[in-house]
């Protein structure tokens, strides 16, 4: 009915229960540092790119986390790839490396037409 | 499962007056259940025997328009005020609420005086130029629903029907709605407190049936003031209207009661979007699942006609609930005017043609 | 001019609804508008808290502090008793004081409320009156509130009702004494001042957006209309 | 040679039971008297300790004390105290009456209840247990199962629960609790190796030694994920697994789960008793109802009335290390005090 098209019922609320894993499980499985993560942010304050664009790795973590996917296809562009965050993380995670798996996978499920 | 009853009683033992009230309207409930309003009157003055004044000169107490942020909490404050005020000159200390955001209003001014008595001097101050009128803070403040509760065992012994299914015998299952400004601002002005609110699931279970918890029980019906009455934003409300739906459709619910005017009326209305939107409902029926206030079902189960009592302004029909609950009723006199004459009816009731 | 922190703080609901924050997300967990805005009452009080001059002025020009629905569920849950729903009423209040409201697609819809609920208030003393939910701005309404709507006289009779008529009942005619001193309330405690501040914004952003009249004066209409069908961006 | 000096100790848990040891050997006469019919008091309920693993009977076998000079008086609460003549006089509700030169309060801290907590359905969802509830499932050596039966397949544990709330009344934190999140959630994982667990945090305080390190383990090698934000409310699903609903604070977002048990870390508060224990003489309360002490830096286990000692966790909440420590340092400001009387 069109006169109610103006209605569009949605949430933006996480919902674990469709939680879309296809690229956590594939960064997991290669680079199991990634678990230990705690959050505090410590490559953010040093990307290069994030100083100059919105770019945030910590968020990125926790989009991986969380199963946002899309979010995550935009945002990896914006990696450089140089590694500072590696150097600084307290938890000894090797970023860099789920940075370039999260982007490999992200090409490898648009190659496959998944995104 | 266990269910949410009146076992916590004790911690929330609210006060409610027990006669000699002075009604104060609320806005919703007037314009879209008008008969709500006055079978609660009628029910407390020929049914109970209570005393209530119904003043005409009190006026809306500006709660849609203080949370639409276009009233200043001064003004909000003086027109609540002019209520007291008029309460006194009639003599009234115990004031009965109709609306749920009067309700929460009216309570958020009486703790901002209790904590900063300047601002009563204000409103007292504002009131007497404006008007010349002096006022008292009223002795009990109830919600109209509070009443029903309190009453709800003489209600049910002079009620001819129940809360049951008379075809199974068994008890209706019935879920609650409670309107936010009932018991979230302040839980001990609420029956059961804010997270056991109890108003509601006593009143079911004294009149027969059986009360039925459901995730998101607690969760708003989606007015959001500012969201519903500007069209645009229309979205924020259907969207947590759908959510509640979604939450209760697995428990199969006879009927959805309310203590909010808002609610009853958004949660009734909702459902018809949804389901011209959606294409489904969320009853096993077209017809959705039937909404009705405290006022309202106690109404029904005291024997008054359905009619007569506005239940013919529903969206979703309440005419498969009667006939579940054995209560009989005139199909053909549901669309008639005053003079019996009857009227167009409306284009369809209920979810889906 | 007032700082706008000073500005919230005069207000007493800040002193109520605001003790320290400690970002917990209990408030943004069960907020309904959090779930379908771009909305997180948290972070607003840790920028109300900040005291920060800028964020706040920030703040009040952005559609966020319009976002919340007032159902205050936020206030059960707090573990240090806040309430941001509260603290969302003086951002608004400062906002709209300062002019900052009409500088969001949000804030901006102020001058529809207040024409329509509003004026409603005024005019019938009551914020909704039958005769404003018209068909056509409430699809959702429904068949069934369509032949209220269309039939009103004889629905409200049937139930007893007292619509637009003199004495006591539902939806009755409320005397022109009573409506007079509730205008009065409104000229003595600072409702008409707001108004007539949402009301100038409201005239000069129509004039910035070029919607005026052949005389270069704004024209409201117009303005209501691109209030109405400006691009919501959710 | 001089009587002996005799010190009253209330309350045989850890704290009391190590001060007593030290105190006996030191060469005073000391009587505990306990409320319940054992001493050991809540470290009887726990079936391990953090950061180790260890087991709490380890702890209770060494420092049950047993020396000629010690008493232990069970199933009695002292309810009230009178100094008269620079000596105590302690009463318990049966009149029964003792002396003392000097007086130990180790009279320890209760669990809160959960229940107080409504929105969080302990008591009303079955699914819905406290992290004492599940020590005492993992002592006793069952699984820890549904309500249904079933071994969980996710489990969210919820930190600060009656802690730093000032809704219920408890401003502070218990400080304990968040390694016994992390505690606890190792033990379910490797009691329930398919089973998901999920840690809903407001600030990990993970503050003592070794603490950190089983973090890391419980991230790395049990895949415990840590979520902040805290809970705010839970509901049960018709299957009676459970919904709840937290914010995602570090993006920002509400988020809803669905978890089969919820695991409550309870906070902890004074003792009951206390506030009786402050009538009629100078010893005080603290803002937390636990006792006040004359300087909280300085003189950590001396109250403000002269004579009067506290050990362990009727100061604050405390490990059991810590405790321990605190009962040993209890027992020198007992024997300085008594000492310095005799000259």
């Amino acid at each position: 009915m069109n006169t109610l098209d103006f209605l569009k019922p949605r949430s933006r609320q996480i919902d674990f229960e469709n939680f879309d894993d296809r690229i956590l499980s594939y960064v997991l499985e290669k680079e199991q540092s990634f678990l230990t993560c705690i959050s505090c942010g410590g490559c953010t304050a040093t990307c290069s790119a994030g100083n100059l664009t919105h770019f945030n790795i910590r968020r990125i973590g926790l989009s991986l986390r969380r199963g946002n996917v899309n979010e995550l296809s935009n945002e990896i562009e914006k990696c450089m790839f140089c590694g500072k965050c590696t150097l600084v993380c307290p938890r000894d995670i090797n970023i860099r490396n789920v940075m370039l798996l999260l982007k490999k996978r992200v090409a490898q499920l648009k190659t496959e037409k998944l995104f | 499962m266990k269910t949410l009853n009146s076992d916590n009683q004790q911690l929330f033992d609210k006060e409610i007056a027990g006669d000699d009230y002075y009604y104060l309207r609320s806005c919703i409930r007037q314009n879209f259940f008008p008969g709500a309003e006055k079978v609660f009157l009628d029910i407390l003055t020929q049914k109970l025997g209570r005393k209530i004044i119904d003043d005409e000169h009190h006026t809306t107490c500006s709660g849609i328009g203080y949370h639409t942020d276009i009233v200043p909490f001064d003004t909000f404050q003086a027109i609540i005020a002019r209520q007291f005020a008029l309460m006194k000159e009639k003599g009234a200390v115990n004031a009965v609420v109709s609306c749920i955001t009067s309700f929460g209003g009216y309570h958020e001014v009486l703790e901002t005086w209790k904590e900063f008595p300047e601002e009563k001097r204000k409103a007292q101050e504002n009131l007497k130029k404006a008007t010349g009128r002096d006022f008292d803070v009223p002795k009990n403040i109830a919600h109209a629903c509070d009443i029903i509760y309190k009453y709800r065992h003489e209600i049910a012994r002079l009620a001819p029907y129940k809360l049951v299914n008379t075809h199974t015998g068994e008890p209706l299952r019935v879920v609650d709605h409670v309107g936010c400004h009932y018991a979230k601002i302040f839980p001990d002005k609420a029956v059961g407190g804010a997270e056991k609110t109890t108003v509601l699931t006593a009143m079911i279970e004294a009149w027969g049936g059986q009360p039925v918890n459901y995730p998101e029980r607690r969760h708003c019906c989606g007015f959001g003031f500012r969201h519903y009455l500007v069209k645009p934003n229309r979205s924020y409300s259907i969207s947590n209207a759908r959510k509640k739906f979604e939450s209760m459709q697995p428990y199969r619910p006879d009927l959805i009661l309310t203590n909010c005017p808002g609610c009853n009326m958004f949660l009734d209305r909702w459902q018809y979007a949804l389901a011209q939107i959606e294409g489904k409902t969320y009853s096993d029926d077209k017809n959705g699942i039937p909404v009705l206030s405290y006022e309202e079902l106690a109404g029904l189960l005291l024997g008054y006609d359905p009619w007569h009592i506005g239940l013919q302004m529903h969206q979703v029909d309440l005419e498969p609930l009667l006939k579940r609950m054995g209560i009989a009723y005139s199909a053909e006199a549901k669309y008639r005017n005053a003079k019996g004459i009857p009227m167009t009816p409306p284009k369809f009731t209920g979810c889906l043609e | 001019m007032k700082m706008v922190v000073q500005q919230l703080a005069d207000d007493v609901r800040l002193k109520e609804g605001m003790n320290a924050c400690m970002n917990c997300g209990i408030c943004t967990a069960v907020c309904p508008a959090a779930e379908y805005f771009e909305y997180d009452p948290r972070s607003i009080v840790v920028a109300v808290q900040s005291g920060n001059e800028e964020k706040i002025q920030q703040l009040l020009t952005s559609d966020t502090i319009w976002m919340c629905g007032q159902c205050m569920s936020c206030k059960t849950r707090c573990p240090r008793s806040n309430c941001p729903g509260i603290i969302i009423n003086v951002l608004r209040k400062v906002s709209q004081a300062t002019g900052a409201f009409v500088q969001s697609r949000l804030g901006r819809q102020q001058y529809l409320i207040m024409k329509t609920i509003g004026a409603n208030l005024l005019r019938y003393g009551y914020c909704i009156h039958p005769s404003a939910v018209d068909i056509q701005n409430h699809p959702e309404q429904g068949p069934v509130w369509e032949w209220v709507y269309s039939n009103r006289e004889e629905v409200y009779e049937r139930l007893g009702a007292n619509l637009d008529r003199e004495g006591p009942g539902a939806m009755r005619k409320i005397a022109t004494n009573d409506l007079l001193e509730l205008a009065v309330i409104f000229e003595q405690s600072g409702g008409t001042v707001l108004w007539q501040s949402i009301e100038t914004h409201s005239k000069n952003k129509a004039i910035e957006l070029g919607l005026v009249d052949s005389q270069g004066n704004p024209c409201m209409d117009l303005y209501t209309n691109y209030l109405l069908n400006e691009d919501p961006e959710f | 040679m001089t009587k002996k000096k005799h010190i009253a100790i209330i309350g045989g848990g850890i704290a009391g039971l190590e001060a007593g040891s030290v105190l006996t050997r030191q060469g005073y006469k000391v009587t505990i008297i306990e409320k319940e019919n054992k001493t050991g008091g809540l470290l009887n309920h726990w079936s391990s300790l953090f950061p180790d693993f260890s087991l709490p009977g380890e702890v209770l076998a060494r420092i049950q004390p047993e020396n000629p000079d010690l008493t232990l008086i069970h199933n009695t609460c002292i309810e009230s105290i009178k100094k008269e003549n620079g000596r105590f006089e302690l009463f318990d509700k049966r009149h029964l009456k003792l002396y003392a030169d000097a007086l130990l309060l180790a009279t320890g801290l209760s669990v809160f209840d959960a229940s107080l907590k409504e929105e969080y359905g302990y008591g009303l969802f079955i699914n819905v247990i406290t992290s004492s509830d599940f020590e005492r499932i993992h002592k006793a050596g069952q699984k820890l199962l549904t309500a249904q039966g079933d071994p969980p397949k996710r489990v969210a544990i919820i930190h600060c629960v009656g802690s730093r709330d000032a809704k219920v009344g408890n401003g502070y934190c218990s400080k304990v609790c968040c390694i016994t999140g992390v505690k606890q959630a190792i033990a379910i994982s490797r009691m329930l190796p398919e089973c998901e667990v999920f840690n809903f945090y407001m600030d990990l305080r993970l503050y003592g030694s070794k603490y950190d390190a089983l973090y890391l383990e419980a991230q790395k090698r049990h895949q415990i994920q840590f979520i902040r934000g805290r809970l705010s409310e839970v509901s049960e699903n018709q299957d009676q697994s459970l919904q709840l609903k937290a914010e995602d604070t570090l993006q920002g977002r509400p988020l809803r789960m669905q978890a089969d048990m919820i695991l409550l870390l309870t906070g902890l508060e004074a003792a009951r008793q206390n506030e009786n224990l402050c009538k009629n003489n100078h010893l005080e309360l603290d803002e937390n109802r636990f006792f006040k002490s004359e300087n909280m830096q300085y003189h950590r286990n001396c109250s403000r009335q002269e004579g009067i000692f506290m050990a362990g966790s009727c100061i604050c909440p405390m490990s059991v290390n810590e405790t321990l420590d605190s009962a040993r340092s209890a027992a020198i400001e007992v024997d300085n005090y008594l000492t310095q009387k005799e000259r």
